[in-house]
């Protein structure tokens, strides 16, 4: 039992009378008509025609049967369909009858040579031309590296969607010329939208050209040798903000550059990019507005000064708190006051800068806030690195506690290991017993003391730089996060997705239209749109990873033991 | 197959072995099942003088740590002033240190290979490294209640004495770690004492007492039994005394405490041998009885 | 048919020889267990009101009874799940929530191996499964997927039995249709 | 069903146990059992207990039993596979404790090991104690001497390196005997705590070019070990059975042993020299061997191997076993009274009530389980590839049906 199943657009199911013409898969035993040629018409003329469509499209357009709708079976009209099958010869010839007053039709099929066996099944199935043609098949998520292997192995809808999407200059030739062959298809109606889309397609070739010049003259400065000597391009990897003005750089690169697109991925990835610049820059100039409004900057300045004075104060309290008998804890007296004062004098230093630059903040602010016109990113990086300025004061603290208690750690391990007789050995990276001499114990149990009581006072000190400096971590980090994920977001596809879902597919499904017994199975093939979450997945935009590299335990190991943290970005380089 | 009747051979014995295929069923019970069971083949007989004697060792250290503790007291309380003690300690180190030599005529330290140097030089070290720190120490515990302190003490002090090298070949015994408990319990205690001098005269003790000391009585014994039998009576005497200055029931206890140990433990220990009950056949695990060490050395 | 007390519903519809439908219709929303749980979040949220007179929390507790309840019936509770084979096109996956939402996979017939009842351990019990094995592209041979099936209603053995033999008729009309071609 | 640890003389069974089920009535002549061997060890984890379920389960299976293997899951490898002819495997997702083992092993993993330690520490009658040896499978494990040097002599030792394999009296042998006879080269395969010691010595004499440590072994590599070997040398404190000794006759290698456990069970004399456990004695039937081996009147490898051959073979170990299973479906299952009765009269006045408790708390805890999912909830496994199986039958009727209509139809 062989299944012969007809694709029919759904808009050509009112079509008056003709001829069907399509494309034939003999493999899948599959007809996918693509238009109705309507009566009446010169065969000559609809041969040539289609040796012409066959030509320019690739695909091998054929007239495949015959189309009848009519209010009552008339007996002559039959005949002469079949007579029609002896002109249009096809293998095998399908008759398809729409009767007005039924949702059922019939359909017929006709073979020439009996080698075959019988068919007697019918399936037909509905879909919708202009959706099909527009629509970009994704295949399930495993299939997608074996791109080489899919020509031969190409599945049967792709194969459907392929020659629907060829045959789109069929439909297209139709649009003005009214010529002998009248033909029933999807036709497009936004016709003037074209037209302004051709000459926007026009004027942006030298946009493009200007702007490649442009930005090859941005990037041979960057390049120049000026800025690699050492301080300054110490400088510039630490600044987020040079990261992500280095990333938009590359990424108008390759909006302007004038190589065409090759593939879907590609060109998504351009529109992609490209969207999510226009968002970004939109973003940054509505932020901009907001903030040259009422002379926002100067209350801004005019607050950041005592909040910077009073974040000094706070940790001074803070100091000072350590310094006496903090929650409690009783600790060694003359190493908190040294490690107190130490600090104390750390933070007077930073108040008196603070208090140097207070007059100048105003005017930073104002051409920094200039910068949110290259985009929100580009200024939220900006915030990040002030941040990371502005709590340079935290991080100096954290980074002398983390040494200090480090060091401790390291040195508590070794002698601990001492005091039970054993020790580490590095050949091998593992603990040895070991017989010590009586001096050697003597001194390593006598250090072994003394670190152990002045422990607990430098671990506070630890314990509290690091929490300041992991809130600010967390903060830079979120900001971080932030920006990646504005330049990461594949707008341009979830919109498309949004607005016009069977763009992206992820396949089909099927409908099962009511049927009767005798008449042919009727399905409704549907575009089974892509889940947002692959489409994220499918055209994220790369970044820079900044997400964090170490686990929550190793996390909290280097925490415990007093390596230096920093935030999710640049992990690689901050290793000083 | 396995359960080939028996007619070959009808007066075949069962043979316990597994590579051969025999007339009986696998679980044939032999009239020799079991006749390799051994009992208590390690069940030795003690002498219980020789068990007096080998306890001796344990009432040395702790009449040790009574002593430490008795000095320590008293320097607490003032009664015993630092020069007094420093010098004390001076002379008896000296003289220890002639005895060692002494004791086995030069023997154990031409096997070391030990100069002389090597150990004016762990002098000074000791000398130089407690007198520096000793300041240190005194700051060192300030805000720790004393009651810690002591609790400390009293946990490492019993940790000196639970890993002390009484002799015996067990797992458990490590002599470093041992030592270098007894000398953090000395620098939490030194920490409490009113001046630095009297930290530094104290940490010295300590290691006079933990880690001289022993190595002293450890050659007595071996070399000359009786004198160590009469030394471990007169120390046991002293720090008795010492202690029964300060508590009487202290020093009630304690001397019930040595009793035991040396009188009691013994007597006990021989009388359980009677209710051992070891099995013991060729399933057990085999024991090494050579020194295998000798190929390592 | 029951399944942990739960009762569930085989249908079966042919539509031709060469095209079936089964769909399992799970247990609809238990009005009992909805209204205990929404009423139990109420309870904690009054008594939390009345410790701290705070009307916050209740205008919080409908909110997140009210989200909760979407998040249950749109993502979570599968009323029906279905499978329509169709010997020449392939077989599609349809589950359809308890708000009316429906999701389908439909694979094509040319990736379909076979379909085939599967024995797993799934939560300390072995259960049976009906699944469709994906043939790997690069060979013919083997199984490149595993695609469970049912997976939210869960029928017993004697219902998978059934559906399994009624799958397997119209994958053999494929096999047929391959030799002769 | 009756579910008892069968006490034969292999190591694992601490480990693995059977539990059989019978409930057919006999079948042509011999009666079949559904037979469930639970194990920890199981393939792609490789080793001797491993390839012993997977042995003896195949001849049971080829005998017309009905197995099933429970292990835990191996990474990936989890839920319910079919292995060769049917053999269905289990692998539970169990959290893997410590060195492959699940808690349950790490509980009652207790060596029992020879016949007489079973009836003595388990208080057992000797008569339902069996003793069944441990099968080597001869066809892989042939002697090549081509792959010998003969210049030398090379004695080979393949063990775990842990004390209970007397690896310390192998650092004693290792220097004296290369310091003795300087054409004598060791081969030692393995892993384990102790290779350090022998690294020590290696290092001590230096004997880098004479002492080859080669690691971990996989178990099919073993015999390529082994053949380049003339003696084979096992240092163990305790055995069992001692696999390897077998391994190593079958290979044709001349076997020096320790006289320990059961090992003297295991070769006949002329295959083995057995010595006591030190340096010395070991030293000496080393040079003994060596000896014999210069002088040629050591067996050829090839007489020993087919010796060795018909000693354990699986067909054997499983006819054996199955007999075990045979007596063990006979006896009847013991009410609980009956059995809390039994524990508390043999396992001593006090062990013997705590004992009693827990039986009875895992009995309420099965009450309880049962109560949670009841017996109707749980699916009945159907035997697919057994002898009697069900769907293949019925599938392949329908399928030969269908056929005979489609040919009626063309």
């Amino acid at each position: 039992m062989v299944v012969l199943k007809v694709f029919f657009p759904s808009c050509c199911s009112s079509a008056e009378s003709g001829l069907l013409v399509g494309h034939w898969i003999p493999e899948q035993n599959s007809a996918v008509i693509l238009a109705v040629f309507h009566f009446p018409f010169i065969p000559v003329q609809v041969k040539q025609y289609l040796s012409e469509v066959r030509q320019v499209t690739q695909v091998n357009v054929s007239v495949l049967g015959t189309w009848s709708n009519c209010k009552k079976k008339e007996e002559s009209l039959s005949e002469f369909l079949e007579d029609l099958g002896t002109i249009f010869s096809h293998e095998p010839w399908i008759q398809l009858c729409k009767e007005t007053d039924s949702k059922f039709w019939s359909c017929s099929v006709i073979q020439k040579h009996p080698s075959t066996p019988k068919e007697d099944e019918i399936i037909l199935v509905y879909y919708d031309q202009r959706k099909v043609m527009l629509s970009h098949l994704h295949p399930p998520g495993n299939l997608t590296n074996s791109t080489d292997h899919k020509a031969e192995d190409a599945s049967k809808l792709a194969v459907i969607f392929d020659t629907v999407a060829k045959s789109k200059v069929l439909f297209m030739k139709d649009r003005y010329d009214y010529g002998p062959i009248k033909l029933t298809h999807w036709q497009s109606e936004g016709v003037e939208a074209s037209i302004i889309v051709e000459l926007m397609k026009q004027a942006s070739i030298p946009v493009c050209m200007l702007l490649t010049f442009l930005l090859s003259f941005v990037s041979s400065v960057c390049k120049s040798r000026v800025l690699k000597f050492w301080p300054l391009s110490f400088i510039w990897s630490k600044l987020s903000t040079c990261e992500q003005l280095g990333h938009r750089l590359e990424h108008l690169q390759v909006i302007s550059s004038n190589r065409k697109a090759q593939n879907q991925p590609q060109l998504m990835r351009k529109a992609n990019i490209f969207v999510s610049l226009l968002a970004d820059v939109a973003l940054g100039i509505l932020l901009m507005s907001w903030l040259y409004r009422k002379n926002r900057i100067g209350h801004l300045a005019d607050t950041l000064i005592p909040v910077a004075d009073h974040v000094a104060k706070e940790l001074q309290g803070l100091l000072q708190w350590l310094m006496g008998v903090p929650a409690g804890l009783k600790m060694n007296r003359a190493l908190d006051q040294v490690l107190g004062r130490f600090f104390l004098y750390h933070i007077h230093l930073w108040i008196s800068y603070i208090h140097l630059m207070s007059p100048f903040i105003e005017m930073i602010l104002w051409y920094v806030g200039l910068s949110a016109c290259l985009g929100l990113t580009v200024a939220l990086s900006i915030l990040s690195d002030i941040i990371a300025l502005l709590t340079f004061h935290i991080y100096c603290f954290y980074v002398y506690g983390a040494r200090l208690y480090c060091l401790k750690i390291y040195g508590l391990s070794s002698l601990w290991r001492l005091f039970r007789g054993k020790k580490w050995n590095v050949l091998r990276q593992r603990v040895d017993s070991c017989s010590y001499d009586l001096d050697q114990l003597f001194i390593g149990t006598l250090l072994f003391t003394i670190l152990l009581f002045l422990l607990p006072t430098t671990a506070l000190y630890y314990l509290v730089f690091t929490l300041l400096r992991l809130l600010v971590v967390v903060v830079q980090g979120l900001i971080h996060l932030l920006v990646d994920l504005i330049d990461s977001l594949p707008l341009y596809s979830i919109l498309l997705r949004l607005c016009r879902s069977y763009r992206l597919a992820a396949g089909v499904k099927f409908r099962v239209l009511e049927q009767r017994t005798g008449k042919p199975l009727r399905l409704l093939m549907q575009i089974n749109p892509l889940s947002y979450g692959r489409v994220v997945q499918t055209y994220r935009l790369p970044t820079y990873s900044c997400y964090p590299k170490d686990s929550w335990g190793s996390l909290c190991k280097k925490l415990f033991l007093g390596e230096l943290i920093y935030p999710w970005k640049h992990k690689g380089e901050k290793q000083d | 197959s396995p359960a080939q009747p028996a007619t070959m051979n009808p007066a075949r014995h069962w043979q316990k072995v597994l590579y051969e295929r025999q007339p009986f069923p696998d679980n044939y019970v032999d009239q020799r099942f079991l006749e390799e069971l051994r009992k208590n083949i390690h069940a030795r007989q003690y002498q219980y003088w020789a068990v007096v004697f080998e306890s001796g060792a344990v009432v040395q250290q702790l009449c040790s740590v009574c002593v430490f503790i008795v000095t320590w007291w008293y320097m607490d309380d003032g009664l015993l002033s630092v020069q007094w003690l420093f010098g004390a300690g001076l002379v008896s180190s000296l003289i220890g240190y002639i005895l060692f030599d002494a004791i086995d005529s030069g023997a154990g330290r031409k096997e070391n290979r030990r100069t002389r140097w090597a150990d004016l030089k762990s002098t000074l070290v000791f000398v130089a490294f407690t007198y520096g720190f000793s300041p240190v120490l005194k700051t060192l515990t300030e805000s720790i209640s004393t009651d810690t302190i002591y609790a400390m003490s009293v946990f490492m002090l019993l940790g000196h004495l639970i890993f002390f090298d009484y002799g015996a070949n067990a797992a458990i015994v490590s002599s470093t770690l041992s030592l270098n408990m007894a000398i953090f319990a000395s620098v939490c205690l030194a920490s409490r004492l009113p001046r630095s001098l009297h930290a530094f005269v104290m940490v010295t003790f300590a290691i006079q007492i933990f880690a001289l000391w022993p190595m002293l009585q450890k050659k007595l014994k071996a070399q000359t039994p009786r004198c160590y039998i009469i030394v471990t009576v007169v120390f046991a005497l002293s720090a008795l005394t010492g202690l029964l200055t300060i508590s009487s029931v202290g020093a009630v206890l304690f001397t019930l405490l040595l009793v035991s140990i040396s009188c009691l433990c013994p007597y006990y220990l021989i009388r359980l041998q009677l209710f051992k009950d070891n099995i013991h056949g060729p399933w057990d695990e085999a024991e090494i009885k050579e020194d295998l060490s000798r190929f390592l050395m | 048919m029951e399944e942990r007390g739960e009762r569930i519903a085989l249908q079966c519809r042919q539509h031709s020889a060469s095209c079936r439908e089964f769909s399992v219709r799970c247990q609809p929303v238990q009005l009992r267990s909805l209204s205990a749980a929404t009423c139990s979040v109420w309870l904690a949220a009054y008594w939390l009101f009345v410790l701290t007179q705070n009307s916050m929390v209740l205008s919080a507790a409908i909110f997140i009874t009210l989200i909760g309840l979407i998040v249950y019936l749109h993502f979570v509770k599968i009323d029906q799940e279905s499978l329509l084979v169709i010997a020449s096109l392939g077989i599609q996956m349809t589950s359809s929530y308890a708000s009316g939402k429906e999701s389908t996979t439909f694979i094509e017939m040319s990736q379909v191996k076979d379909v085939v009842i599967n024995e797993a351990i799934y939560m300390q019990k072995v259960i049976y499964y009906l699944c469709i094995l994906l043939r790997d592209p690069l060979d013919p041979q083997s199984v490149s997927e595993v695609v469970p099936l049912f997976q939210s209603s869960k029928p017993r053995l004697d219902c998978l039995v059934e559906v399994y033999r009624s799958c397997q008729e119209i994958l053999e009309q494929r096999k047929t249709v391959s030799q002769i071609l | 069903m009756a579910c008892r640890r069968i006490g034969d003389q292999e190591q694992f069974l601490a480990t693995a146990f059977s539990v059989v089920n019978c409930g057919r009535p006999p079948a042509w002549g011999i009666r079949t059992h559904s037979i469930c061997m639970v194990s920890d060890f199981f393939y792609p984890n490789m080793g001797g207990v491993e390839s012993h379920i997977y042995q003896l389960s195949q001849c049971l299976i080829e005998r017309g039993h009905k197995v099933i293997i429970v292990t835990h899951a191996y990474g990936s490898r989890k839920g319910i596979r079919y292995l060769t002819n049917g053999l269905k495997v289990y692998y539970l997702p169990l959290k893997v404790m410590y060195n492959q083992s699940t808690a349950t092993t790490l509980f009652h993993s207790l060596p029992l090991l020879s016949k007489e330690n079973t009836v003595l520490r388990a208080a057992l009658d000797p008569e339902i104690v069996s003793v069944i040896p441990n099968a080597v499978d001869p066809t892989d494990l042939t002697p090549d001497p081509s792959r010998r040097d003969n210049s030398t002599i090379t004695i080979v030792v393949v063990s775990r390196l842990v004390y209970r394999k007397g690896i310390d009296l192998l650092s004693g042998i290792i220097p004296e005997l290369c310091q003795k006879y300087p054409d004598l080269n060791f081969l030692v395969g393995g892993e384990g705590p102790k290779r350090i010691v022998l690294e020590e010595v290696r290092e001590r004499y230096q004997l880098h070019d004479r002492v080859r440590l080669l690691g971990a072994l996989e178990h099919q590599d073993v015999r390529n070990v082994l053949v380049q070997g003339h003696i084979f040398l096992n240092t163990s404190l305790t055995e069992a059975f001692c696999m390897a000794i077998v391994e190593a006759a079958s290979c044709g290698l001349q076997v020096v042993s320790t006289r320990v456990g059961g090992i003297p069970e295991v070769l006949p004399e002329d295959l083995i020299i057995l010595c006591e456990p030190s340096v010395k004695s070991l030293c000496d039937g080393l040079e003994k061997a060596m000896l014999q081996l210069r002088s040629g009147t050591s067996l050829a490898p090839e007489i020993i191997h087919n010796k060795v051959k018909t000693f354990y073979t699986w067909r054997n170990v499983a006819a054996r076993t199955e007999k075990v299973y045979d007596r063990v479906a006979d006896e009847t299952v013991l009410p609980m009274d009956k059995r809390l009765d039994r524990l508390i009269t043999h396992c001593g006045s006090v062990t013997g009530y705590i004992f009693a408790l827990f039986a009875v708390l895992n009995f309420l805890f099965l009450v309880f389980l049962r109560w949670m999912t009841p017996d109707s909830i749980i699916e009945a496994a159907r035997d697919a590839t057994g002898p009697n199986g069900v769907w293949t039958k019925q599938y392949f009727h329908t399928q030969k049906r269908k056929e005979k209509e489609e040919n009626s139809n063309c």
